[in-house]
C-alpha cells in the first residue's frame, strides 16, 4: 500500500488533496454528493469581517480551458462563519479545515483571522491577499512585497495557528512576494489564486462580467500555477499548497514535484461534484504505476532531478 | 440531486434552430417541474443548463434553441450519444399554491418547463390556462402538445403572424386566475409582473458557474436576502423579487 | 459589401488578421499552404543582431488550451533576414511586413531596429521586449517601465518607420509599462507575449522543457490577453495589435472591442496552416450578422457600451 | 504538404498497447518512405505526429504505441472516426543511396517506417534485410509482414524470449551490408552508430509544435548547422549528426 499523507505545519492531512476556497462554499453542500472525510482538508469560502453580498450579475464566464469569476468574496461574514457554517460543516465532516480570509484593510484581515484562530474548528488560517476582484484592497495588498509583509506579520501576531499567504499570480515577481511572506513570519503558502480575465459578449458589445474583469481559473492556467510554484520551492523554505487547474492526480503529483506539499482543487469541483473524490481514489493506482511508495518523497523532486 | 449517463433517443428541429431532445437514463432526482439539468459537453469547460420540459421513471425532454457554440454542438448529437448530466437541479414551481385555475405564461425557451408543469397541474385536478408567446409563426413549437392537454392555449406572436399580435402581456386577462407560473426572457418576467393580479412564481436564468450551489456564480438579490439561482431559483416568487 | 481594412500608424492593412512573430516563420513556407496576400500584413520571426541556435530541445510542451515553447529566438540574424529572408518573402507576397526585433541590450536594439528600419521591404517595426525565453536582457526590459522607456527612446531615435512595443503579460500592472512606451514616443503596442509557465514529465520527474520554462500561448490565454488591451487602451492613446489565443473571427472582433486596431495570430497557425485564411474568410460573414458595416468602428467599442 | 479529412478503416491491437490504424483519404502528399503525418485530436492542442507504415493511392497505414492521453484517445477509435491530417511531413529515407544491401534496424515503434522503405527497396530491385527489436516475445508486431516480403528478418528481444537475446546491436553483423536505414529510441541510435560500418540514415524523434517548419520547435544542431527535425529531418545523415 502506497501512502499519501502529508503534513502542513503539523496538519496532518490523508492525502494532499484540499478543495479550493469558493468551489467548495462551506463544504457541508458536497456532502450530499459524497462522504467528504476522504478529503485531505477542506479550505472554506473565503471569509471577510462583513457579511457580503458580493459583486453584480453576470458574475460568471466561459473560456478556453478555464472559467472567469468575479463572484466578489460573497460571504456571510465571519461572526457567522464561525458560529453557524462551521459547526454545520463539522457535523458532516472530521478532517481538518482551512479558514480562508479576506480584507480590506489590516485591521479587518487581523479581526477575522483572530475570530477564525480562536474557532475550535479551525485547523490552518489561509490569508487570501489576492483576491482580484475587490477593488478597493483586495488586489494591493497581494502585489505588494511591502503590504504583504505587514499583513503577514499583523496576522502572525494574532494566530497560534499556521498561517498560510494565499498570492496572487498578477505579480511581475512572485518570489519576492513569496519572500515577504516568509520574512513577514508565515507558516507556508498557498499558490496561485486567480489570474485577472474578462470576456466580451459580441451580441451586446460588451464586457461579459457585470464586473468587467474576473478571476481565470480552471486547466488553462495549470502551467503558469506550476512554475510559479517552482519558482517560489527554489527561493523560499516554506511549504507550498499549490493549486491552478488541476484536475487528476496527474496534475497533484506535476505540481507535488515542482515543489508542493498539498494541492487545492478549484474550479473542477464546479464542473464534477466529484472531482476531488475521483482524484483521491485515482491517486494510489498512479502513484504505484510511477513508482512512488511514499508521496512525501516527490515533494520538489523535478528540482533534484535538474541537479543530478 | 445526481450526475449520470444519459443516452440521445432522438434529437429533431421543431422550429428553426430549436431542437427537442429525448434522452434516456436515471431520472429519480427530477422532483419538479422547472427544475434543471446541466449537461457536459465535450471541449467546454463549462456545462450548459437546460430546463426539464417533461419527465417520466426513464426518460426527460429537453427543449432547447440554438444560441451558441454548445447549443450547436447539442444540435448535431445523434442517437446513440451518451451524455454526463447533473439532475434534479434548483427549487422548481411549487404546485401546491396554484389554486384552481392558475394561468401559465411562457416566452420562447421559456415555454419549455411550464408543459410538465401543466400536465401535474392537471393531474392534481387543477384547470391550468396557458399563453404561449413566439416572435413569429414559423417559430412556434409545443403548441400543438399544450392543447392536446386539453387545455385553453393562448398565443402571441411578435409580428401576428399566429394568434395575438404582440407579446404575452396582450393576451394576460385582467382576472380570472387563480395564481401565475412564468418563464421567458427577463424583460417580458417583468411586464408579466406589472399586469399581474395574482401572487405567482418567476423562473430566472443566469450564468452558471457549477448549477448546484457551490460557487455563488448565480446569486441575485431578493427582498428576503441573496438567492442562488441554481438552488433557491431558478424559480422565485413575485413577491421576492428585486426588479 | 463589409469594410474589413485598418491602419496602423499609416500601414493601411486590407483587414486586422497578422500572424505572430515566431509562427510564420519568415512568411514564405506559407505560400505552399495558400496565397499569403490575403494577410492583412506579416510579422516575422524575432530578429537579434547576431544569428542565434536558440535552447536546447525539447522546446514544445503542451498545456490545456494552449501550449508551452522556449525556442528561445532561433534565427540567422538581422544581417541575414535583411539581405536574404525579407527578399524571398517579398517574391511570393506583397503587403506589409512587420520586422520583431529582440535584443539583449539597449546598444542591440539600437543596431537591429535601424537594419531593419532602413529595408526597403519593412512597413513597421515591432520591438520585443518581453520573450520570457532568453535568460539575460529579454525579459528584463519589458517588466521595468523605466528599461522599456529608454528602448522606446533609443529606438525612435533610428527609425523613421513607425515602433510598436510588444509588451510582456507577465508584470503587475501593464498599464504603467505602456505608458513608459508612450511617454518614450512609441507609436503603437502589440500585446501581448507569452505568460510564462511550464510542465514537468510524471515519468522522468523533470521538467519537459529543456529549458525549464516556457511561454504559454494559445486559446488559454485569451482572456488574459482581453484583459490587458482593455486596460491599455483605457489609459493609453495609442494603436494596438491585441494578441493572445486568437483562433476566430469571433476572437479577431472580441480583442478589436476591446480595443485593437489590428490583432495576430500565433500558435492557431501551428496546429491549423490554414488559420488565418479562414479567420479572414470568415470575417465578412460574421461581421454581417452582427451588424457590423466599417470594422474601424467597432475598435474600443465595448469601452463605449460601458460609458452608455 | 497537405491538410485532409482521412477516415478510420481500421484500428487494431497488434501487441499489448500497439495499434495499426489504417485511414482513407487523399495520399497524394506522400513522396517518401520515412514521411510522417500530424494528427488532430479533438481536446488537445496539439497534433501528433505519427510515421507512415504504409500507404497507397487511396489509404494510408499507422502502427502507434498508447504512451499518453493523446494515443489512448486514438486507441478508442471506431471504423468510420472522420480525422484531420496533415501528410507529406518530412523528408524521409532517400533511396538512392542504399546500394545492393542496405540494413534495415527498427526497434519498437521505430520499426513501421522501414516497412514501406522494405518494400520500396525491394521494388527497385535492392536486397535489404531487416533486424527488429522487441523488449519481449509478446510485445512484437510486423515481423510476419516483414518476413511475407520474403527478406532476411532478425529478431532480437531484451529478455530472449524471441529471437536473440539483447538488443538490435547484437544481430547486427560486422560487415556485408551497404548502407543503413534506422530508426527507433535515441539510446538504440546511438548504439547502432558506434556499431555500424557504413553510412546510413538515422530517423529521430522529437517534441513538435507545428510538424510542417513554421516554429523552430523541433530544431537540432547537425554539423551544418540547425536542421528542423520536421522539414529537414526526421531523417538524418548519419555524417551529419552530432551524437
Ligand atoms: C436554469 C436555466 C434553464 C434554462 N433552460 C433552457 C431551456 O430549457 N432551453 C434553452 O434553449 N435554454 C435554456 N437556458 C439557457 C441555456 O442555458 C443557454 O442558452 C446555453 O447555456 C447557451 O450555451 P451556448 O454554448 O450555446 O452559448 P454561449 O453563449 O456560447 O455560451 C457561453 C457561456 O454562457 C452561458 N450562457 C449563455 N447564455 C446563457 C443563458 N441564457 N443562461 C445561462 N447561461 C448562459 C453558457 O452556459 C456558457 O457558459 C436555461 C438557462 C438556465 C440558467
Ligand atoms: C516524426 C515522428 C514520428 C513518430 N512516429 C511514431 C510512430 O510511427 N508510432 C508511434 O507510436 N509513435 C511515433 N512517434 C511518437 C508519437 O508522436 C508520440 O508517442 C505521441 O505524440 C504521444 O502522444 P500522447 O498524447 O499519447 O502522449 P503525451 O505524452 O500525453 O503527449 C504530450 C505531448 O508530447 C508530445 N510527445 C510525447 N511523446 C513524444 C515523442 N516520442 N515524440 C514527439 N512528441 C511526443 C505529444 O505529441 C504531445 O504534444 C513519432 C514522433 C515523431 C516526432
Ligand atoms: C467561483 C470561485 C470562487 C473563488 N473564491 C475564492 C475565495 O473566496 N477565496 C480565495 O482565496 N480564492 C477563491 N477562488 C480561487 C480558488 O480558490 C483558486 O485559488 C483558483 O480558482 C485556482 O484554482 P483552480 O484553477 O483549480 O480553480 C475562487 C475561485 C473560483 C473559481
Ligand atoms: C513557437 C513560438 C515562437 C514565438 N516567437 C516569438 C518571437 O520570436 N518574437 C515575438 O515577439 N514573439 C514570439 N512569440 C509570441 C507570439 O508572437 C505571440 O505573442 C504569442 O504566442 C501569443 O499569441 P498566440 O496565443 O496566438 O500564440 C512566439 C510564439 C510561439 C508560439
Ligand atoms: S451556479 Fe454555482 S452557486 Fe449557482
Ligand atoms: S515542429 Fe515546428 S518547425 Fe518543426
Amino acid at each position: 500500500m502506497v501512502k499519501t499523507a502529508v503534513t502542513l505545519s503539523g496538519v496532518l492531512l490523508d492525502n494532499p488533496v484540499i478543495p479550493a476556497s469558493g468551489t467548495f462554499g462551506f463544504g457541508y453542500e458536497f456532502a450530499q454528493w459524497y462522504d467528504i472525510n476522504c478529503l485531505g482538508a477542506i479550505s472554506i469560502k473565503g471569509t471577510t469581517r462583513e457579511p457580503r453580498f458580493g459583486n453584480p450579475a453576470p458574475r460568471i464566464a466561459e473560456t478556453a480551458g478555464g472559467m472567469l469569476n468575479a463572484v466578489g468574496l460573497q460571504n456571510p461574514g465571519i461572526d457567522r462563519v464561525v458560529a453557524e457554517e462551521l459547526p454545520k460543516l463539522r457535523e458532516v465532516y472530521q478532517k481538518p479545515i482551512l479558514a480562508n480570509i479576506s480584507g480590506f484593510s489590516l485591521d479587518e484581515y487581523v479581526t477575522c483571522c483572530a475570530k477564525a484562530d480562536a474557532s475550535p474548528y479551525t485547523d490552518l488560517i489561509e490569508v487570501n491577499v489576492s483576491c482580484p476582484n475587490v477593488h478597493h484592497g483586495g488586489m494591493s495588498f497581494g502585489t505588494d512585497p511591502h503590504m504583504v509583509y505587514d499583513v503577514t506579520r499583523a496576522v502572525k501576531e494574532v494566530c497560534r495557528k499556521p498561517v498560510y499567504m494565499k498570492l496572487s499570480p498578477n505579480v511581475t515577481d512572485i518570489v519576492s512576494i513569496a519572500q515577504a511572506c516568509e520574512k513577514g513570519g508565515a507558516d507556508g503558502l498557498s499558490l496561485i489564486n486567480t489570474l485577472m480575465g474578462m470576456r466580451i459578449d459580441l451580441k451586446k458589445r460588451a464586457p461579459v462580467l457585470a464586473n468587467t474583469t474576473g478571476g481565470l481559473s480552471g486547466p488553462a492556467v495549470f502551467p503558469v500555477a506550476l512554475r510559479m510554484v517552482w519558482q517560489v520551492y527554489e527561493a523560499v523554505h516554506l511549504p507550498i499548497i499549490g493549486m491552478g487547474g488541476i484536475q487528476s492526480a496527474e496534475d497533484v503529483l506535476e505540481m507535488m514535484l515542482a515543489g508542493a506539499t498539498a494541492v487545492q482543487v478549484g474550479a473542477a469541483n464546479l464542473v464534477n461534484p466529484f472531482a476531488c473524490q475521483e482524484i483521491i481514489d485515482s491517486l494510489p493506482g498512479l502513484m504505484e504505476r510511477l513508482g512512488i511508495q511514499e508521496i512525501n518523497e516527490i515533494i520538489g523532486g523535478a528540482h533534484r532531478w535538474e541537479k543530478m | 440531486m445526481k450526475r449520470g449517463k444519459f443516452t440521445v433517443l432522438q434529437n429533431k428541429e421543431l422550429a428553426p434552430a430549436t431542437f427537442r431532445m429525448v434522452l434516456a437514463g436515471d431520472t429519480e432526482a427530477i422532483t419538479a417541474p422547472g427544475q434543471f439539468v446541466n449537461i457536459a459537453l465535450t471541449g467546454k469547460f463549462l456545462r450548459r443548463p437546460i430546463s426539464v420540459c417533461d419527465w417520466n421513471e426513464a426518460q426527460l425532454t429537453l427543449i432547447y434553441k440554438v444560441v451558441g457554440q454548445g447549443t450547436a454542438q447539442m444540435s448535431q448529437m445523434v442517437p446513440g450519444t451518451e451524455l454526463d448530466l447533473l439532475t434534479g437541479l434548483g427549487n422548481g414551481y411549487d404546485l401546491e399554491k396554484s389554486g384552481d385555475k392558475p394561468l401559465l405564461i411562457g416566452g420562447g425557451v421559456g415555454i419549455p418547463p411550464l408543459y410538465a408543469l401543466a400536465k401535474k397541474l392537471i393531474a392534481q385536478g387543477k384547470s391550468p390556462r396557458a399563453i404561449l408567446g413566439f416572435n413569429r409563426k414559423e417559430e412556434q413549437f409545443l403548441t400543438a402538445e399544450f392543447r392536446a392537454l386539453g387545455i385553453a392555449v393562448s398565443l402571441t406572436t411578435v409580428d401576428g403572424s399566429l394568434g395575438i399580435k404582440g407579446f404575452v402581456t396582450d393576451a394576460m386577462p385582467q382576472t380570472g386566475y387563480t395564481y401565475l407560473y412564468t418563464c421567458g426572457p427577463a424583460p417580458m418576467l417583468r411586464a408579466i409582473d406589472e399586469k399581474a393580479v395574482t401572487s405567482g412564481q418567476f423562473s430566472f436564468e443566469e450564468r452558471m458557474g457549477c448549477g448546484f450551489g457551490a460557487c455563488m456564480g448565480c446569486t441575485c438579490q431578493t427582498k428576503y436576502g441573496s438567492k442562488r439561482i441554481c438552488r433557491e431559483g431558478p424559480v422565485l416568487e413575485r413577491e421576492e423579487i428585486l426588479w
